[in-house]
């Protein structure tokens, strides 16, 4: 039976892994792009309107 | 007329990325929260409750697994919708929705995958067989993988998002092949005994931490899929910045 | 000629880049066996470290075509030629780089894909070494195919089919040494140490006859 | 240091493209090579850049820095294409071939802002290289002859997509590096405003 409690633990710690690399994943793609618009912004460029800023670049 | 014009603002306000950040922004902690304890409760839960007679100890994996798996089929069927989002009412959202998605969607398969190979070896002492459940849950893993490869192919976002919506679609067949596979085929997977018509068949006992375990997972999913919408709207917002920034550039320097 | 290095693995993992690809494809290729020849374990386990083996030497070839064309058609490759430090050296960073992106995620994804064919532990160590071992020679291989089809319009094809038969001794010697770690009777040493000489020898061979491929494409 | 060319010749397949092409530059000359298309320009300068085989003649370096076999290892070229990838930010092409390039001995190439200040493009290196206009990317090409140092420029059709203010923003970057003693070879089929130059002209064979 302890090789069992062998494969929970081991099943318990990838699900721990992999949700903590999603949560890692997303926090730091937010971070950065926040960064680059900050930079951006710095930069002085603007967007001209809030309506065509959806990112659909006609 | 004037009600006419009020629904389409309405959908048009609802298509506007800047209230959807708005929105964002204020619903994301209560998700996190929620989800954070949603998830303490299930964990304490799952290590607290008895193990079963038959598969001792290792019942406790069921706990995370069929959550993940449950997730990885319901993602794919957030992006399905999204994807008829896109190709039918051509809402500037749903693309956006779907591409998000689809990394969370294979993270959380990946997962079912490996917690299910986690709980064959010690039940049925292989860490994998090619019965019709695991196998498709496989090609959904792959058609993740294969979404994700598409739309990081394509540069345009707005030119990439029919094309993956169309596969997307397609994929979905998939889906009900998953749900149903244990029933249609005789299969070494257990069959379902949560989801169906009849009631669970699982004990109470086990019901319970799988039931908060799973709503944890949900909401964790829910509010890693709004962040990851919110990225992509960022994202999007600083590559049209940029290309807006690379149209000016050359005008104020050169100007005479 | 770290920048390069750099540079093109920086060029594989950005959009449109064919790191991810190869992986995919090996995992599609492997999982589309068992429908072909049915689940049943003892067969695929036997059959296992072949599959993966050819799978690998698939998904290995797949992105090759592009190693020079994608420099030739910006112009890149007119740079490269053109300067004092020996163009083998050039290759073979190249091909250490593209390596490094493409067949180094195909030996990492083996003992996964070795589970899904019910392989033991010492098969799956195995293949996974015979693979470290052996992809590098797939990769400088197919620098000569890319280099020869450089030139050509539609070459992608073409890079496959010039370079599979020369790939064939790694191949058995990659399949042949996994077989002797995992049957008793046959030495696992022998076939492998081969198949290290044919990836030193492809180390050297490799970058000479693509620099003089690349030198004559020239036009 | 003097570039020297004597009796070149070059061949396509079958085809003469030009024959018997002599000429000598010393450092602060610029050479423009003219010609109408299909007179060879193109060919001559890759001939000069060590990538096609000369039929006949030799191209040789008097007076050059020790150990260089070739005047192409001293040369940049600047072809058609502007050996820049899309998908990099403009930082990370100009490093890379910075990097890559490394300085020839007698001179240093300046920082990746300066030169894209040079070209007047300062503050969008952080762009990917895809998202510039195509004379925006023509500029950036030209920001490359100056972050390695090289004193040979060999220039085809440098100006081809450039406006009016650009194309005397270039011929300030050539008169800059004619001054520090360079060796500008330039195919055009526009003037390139640049005083100081020798002229060839290309007629081709007519067949």
């Amino acid at each position: 039976m302890m090789s069992h409690a062998a494969y929970v633990i081991a099943s318990y710690l990838v699900a721990a892994l992999t949700v903590a690399g999603l949560v890692l994943w997303v926090v730091g793609d937010g971070r950065a792009r926040r960064r680059e618009l900050k930079a951006l912004e710095a930069a002085g460029i603007r967007r001209r309107s809030a309506q065509t800023a959806g990112g659909d670049d006609k | 007329m004037s009600e006419n014009s009020m629904a389409i603002r309405k959908l048009g306000d609802l298509a506007n990325p800047t209230r959807f950040l708005a929105l964002a922004e204020r619903v994301l902690p209560w998700f996190a929260a929620l989800s954070a304890l949603f998830l303490s409760v299930g964990l304490w839960l799952s290590f607290t409750t008895e193990g079963d007679y038959q598969q001792g100890e290792t019942v406790r994996i069921m706990y995370v697994h069929v959550p993940a798996a449950w997730l990885s089929m319901m993602c794919y069927t957030v992006m399905a919708v999204s994807a008829l989002g896109t190709l039918v009412w051509r809402h500037p959202l749903a693309d956006v929705s779907a591409r998000a998605a689809a990394p969370i969607g294979a993270a959380f398969t990946f997962l079912a995958l490996v917690t299910g190979s986690l709980w064959g070896k010690p039940m049925w002492g292989t860490w994998w067989v090619w019965d019709a459940r695991l196998t498709s849950v496989f090609v959904l893993f792959l058609m993740y993988l294969g979404l994700i490869a598409l739309n990081r192919a394509m540069e345009d976002p707005s030119r990439s998002a029919r094309v993956s919506a169309v596969l997307v679609l397609v994929g979905f067949v998939n889906i009900p092949i998953i749900k149903f596979s244990v029933e249609w085929w005789n299969t070494l997977h257990q069959p379902a005994s949560v989801m169906r018509l009849d009631g669970p068949t699982i004990d109470p006992e086990f019901l319970r931490p799988l039931l908060v375990m799973a709503i944890g997972f949900t909401l964790l999913f829910f509010t890693l899929h709004i962040a990851a919408m919110r990225n992509e709207v960022w994202r999007r917002r600083v590559t049209s910045l940029r290309r807006q920034a690379a149209r000016n550039a050359g005008r104020e320097t050169l100007a005479p | 000629m770290i920048a390069l290095f750099f540079r093109d693995l920086k060029l594989s993992v950005r959009a449109g880049g064919g790191a991810m690809i190869g992986v995919l494809f090996f995992m599609t290729v492997v999982a589309v066996i068992p429908f072909g020849v049915g689940p049943d374990l003892n067969l695929l386990a036997r059959i296992g470290p072949a599959i993966l083996w050819i799978g690998a030497l698939l998904a290995a070839l797949l992105g090759l075509d592009r190693l020079f064309q994608a420099e030739r058609e910006d112009g890149s490759l007119d740079l490269l030629l053109m300067q004092e430090t020996p163009l083998l050296l050039t290759v073979f960073v190249k091909c250490a780089a593209h390596w490094a992106a493409t067949g180094l995620p195909l030996v990492i994804a083996s003992p996964f894909l070795g589970l899904f064919m019910n392989m033991d532990e010492r098969a799956i160590g195995a293949t996974m070494l015979t693979l470290l071992g052996g992809t590098p020679a797939i990769t400088l291989i197919g620098a000569v195919g890319a280099a020869v089809a450089v030139a050509l319009p539609r070459g992608g094809l073409l890079v496959s089919i010039l370079v599979l038969p020369l790939a064939i001794p790694v191949l058995i010697f990659g399949v042949s040494a996994t077989y002797a770690a995992v049957e008793d009777p046959a030495p696992f040493l022998p076939p492998f140490m081969i198949l290290m000489a044919i990836t030193l020898f492809f180390a050297v061979i490799g970058p000479v006859a693509a620099a003089a491929a690349l030198r004559h494409s020239a036009d | 240091m003097r570039l020297l060319a004597e009796g070149l010749s070059a061949r396509r397949g079958e085809d003469l493209i030009f024959h018997d092409i002599s000429f000598v530059l010393a450092a602060g000359e610029a050479l423009v090579v003219t010609g109408p298309n299909g007179s060879g320009k193109s060919t001559l300068l890759r001939v000069l850049a060590g990538l096609l085989g000369a039929e006949s003649g030799r191209i040789h370096l008097e007076g050059g820095p020790p150990g260089f076999e070739h005047p192409h290892e001293l040369s940049h070229y600047l072809g058609h294409r502007n050996a820049m990838k899309r998908e990099l930010t403009v930082e990370e092409n100009l490093s890379f071939w910075q990097r890559f390039l490394g300085d020839s001995p007698g001179g240093a190439g300046i920082a990746l802002d300066a030169a894209a200040e040079a070209v007047g493009l300062a503050g969008i290196t952080h762009l990917p290289f895809g998202y510039l206009s195509a004379g925006q990317q023509r500029r950036m090409a030209m920001a490359k002859l100056l972050v390695a140092y090289r004193p040979i420029w060999l220039l085809d059709e440098p100006t081809a997509a450039l406006d009016a203010g650009a194309d005397r923003l270039f011929a300030g970057l050539v008169a800059t590096h004619l001054d520090r003693g360079g060796i500008v070879i330039a195919a055009t089929h526009q003037p390139l405003g640049i005083e100081r130059t020798k002229a060839l002209q290309m007629t081709g064979f007519v067949h």
